[in-house]
């Protein structure tokens, strides 16, 4: 794609905001995707950074998290990186149903589930010298289904 | 940036927790203090108006969960106002639709039922 | 200082929105300075990332402008730095005085002016592989002058 | 991020060209092309109204002289409105408080003078 930017910042909480704040903002000036996939798009992202955070710093070494966003016109692709331990996305443990009561006693695990449904594509590259997490929201074709936003707001800008 | 949390005690036996901002796991373990310190005051019966929220992540639903663990042990309840889309989407997604009350405004959460 | 940021975006005019963005929510959530002299911070790197986007596309080369942030409690430092072929920032065109009609005859030239007012330290280091300017705000010491209002700010975080 | 251009022509023989937004190397080229565009269509006393201006640097700067310019060599004017500090502060700053005149609101500048 012909336009990428890139942002590294510590691997400390308190910065993620500013990369939401980097991602929604890129998106909305470069009207890649429609408003309501932004909300998405800053979710997954902050997922994904609230996770490579945690894996920097369970490693370590101090190394700071990498985002890399790459913009074309009907699709929007942003990549989180840390230096971390590495993982199996496919082996998580599951929740139990939200109709058992044990289900309160799980806190956390809904970030990988967040971001695969909340993305149109996912792609986990982990080993163990670290973790890369591809995200990719597309403007899909016109009419076809609510990604489809993104062509009429090209449209209207046509206006 | 800043988590605004308010307590509003006025409408008894309800607690009225006004949240404001972004919960992620940056600003979430001040929720988790505020809550836990309003348990262990005696509150039973808590409100938590998400309607100012402008952003919540996994951590904060984390939580919310966990608060309402709580509660639920001692015999209280944990009860949510949210009407905005982008924010119910994210219980919707995580299947958390069932596992909290969910009310359209603070006068219809404290109504009693 | 011991956290940095770093941001690279493309040498285009529409991504010089999202670094003020980056630079501004990275000062206000840090209350490194007073708000007041983030107004000033954001003009600063504004005017900076103005000068590389047109260094870099004039060298051609398609390079990115690179800014890093550095904050510490009293203390944000911003470079921006480009690969373009450098200048002298010390033989500067001087302008007519406001008072000569001539003066209308310039619309530019007031970036480096700007800076240089805005910010409590400017150093540019240039060469004909490009430039970075590195500019500093500093919290003066207590009710020494405007400066100090990140001091009020910290203590009324103490509260 | 979208530079917000509005022209009234109701305060004749002045017209108000409200400016809304972050004015900018990105942004300036539209401005410019709207003063140039209501000089060659007659427009000779031009009102500015900066007031929603959240963001100025020095290419909007340079574009406001260039509007003056072409307004001053047609026999007619550039006038500014702006209140605002941080806006002010840029004008001072280069010393184009000296250049342009500066209101403190839009009936102000079209009072007359
Ligand atoms: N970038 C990563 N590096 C290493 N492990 C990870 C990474 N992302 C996720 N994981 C692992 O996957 C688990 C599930 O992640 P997630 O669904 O986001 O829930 P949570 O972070 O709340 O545990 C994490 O607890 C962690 O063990
Ligand atoms: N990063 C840079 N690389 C090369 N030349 C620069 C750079 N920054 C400034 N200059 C030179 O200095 C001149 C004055 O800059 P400035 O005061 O910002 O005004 P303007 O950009 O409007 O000309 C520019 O026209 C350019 O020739």
């Amino acid at each position: 794609m012909d336009r990428s930017l890139e942002l590294t910042v510590p691997s400390r909480p308190e910065y993620i905001g500013v990369v939401r704040l980097v991602v929604s903002s890129l998106a909305t000036a470069r009207r890649a995707i429609a408003d309501e996939r932004i909300d998405d798009l800053k979710l997954a992202v902050s997922e994904a950074c609230t996770n490579a955070i945690e894996a920097n710093n369970a490693a370590g070494a101090g190394a700071p998290v990498v985002v890399t966003c790459w913009e074309a016109p009907e699709r929007i692709e942003v990549r989180v990186s840390d230096s971390g331990g590495g993982f199996d996305p496919e082996v998580l443990p599951a929740h139990p149903p939200v109709t058992d009561p044990e289900r309160l006693n799980f806190e956390r695990g809904l970030g990988i589930p967040l971001i695969r449904s909340l993305v149109d594509d996912v792609r986990f590259e982990s080993s163990s010298n670290g973790t890369s997490v591809c995200m990719t929201l597309f403007g899909a074709p016109e009419g076809s289904d609510e990604t489809s936003e993104i062509v009429r707001v090209v449209i209207s800008e046509q206006d | 940036m800043e988590l605004g949390l308010q307590v509003d005690e006025s409408r008894s036996p309800y607690t009225v927790l006004s949240v404001k901002g972004e919960v992620d796991v940056y600003s979430a373990p001040r929720l988790r203090e505020k809550l836990v310190e309003l348990v262990s005051e005696g509150h039973r019966q808590i409100v938590a108006d998400l309607e100012g929220v402008d952003f919540l992540d996994s951590t904060g639903l984390g939580v919310l969960v966990g608060g309402l663990k709580r509660l639920r042990s001692h015999d209280g309840d944990l009860t949510l106002v949210c009407t905005q889309p982008r924010i119910l989407k994210v219980f919707e997604i995580t299947g958390l639709t069932s596992v909290f009350k969910i009310s359209t405004s603070v006068d219809e959460a404290t109504r009693g039922s």
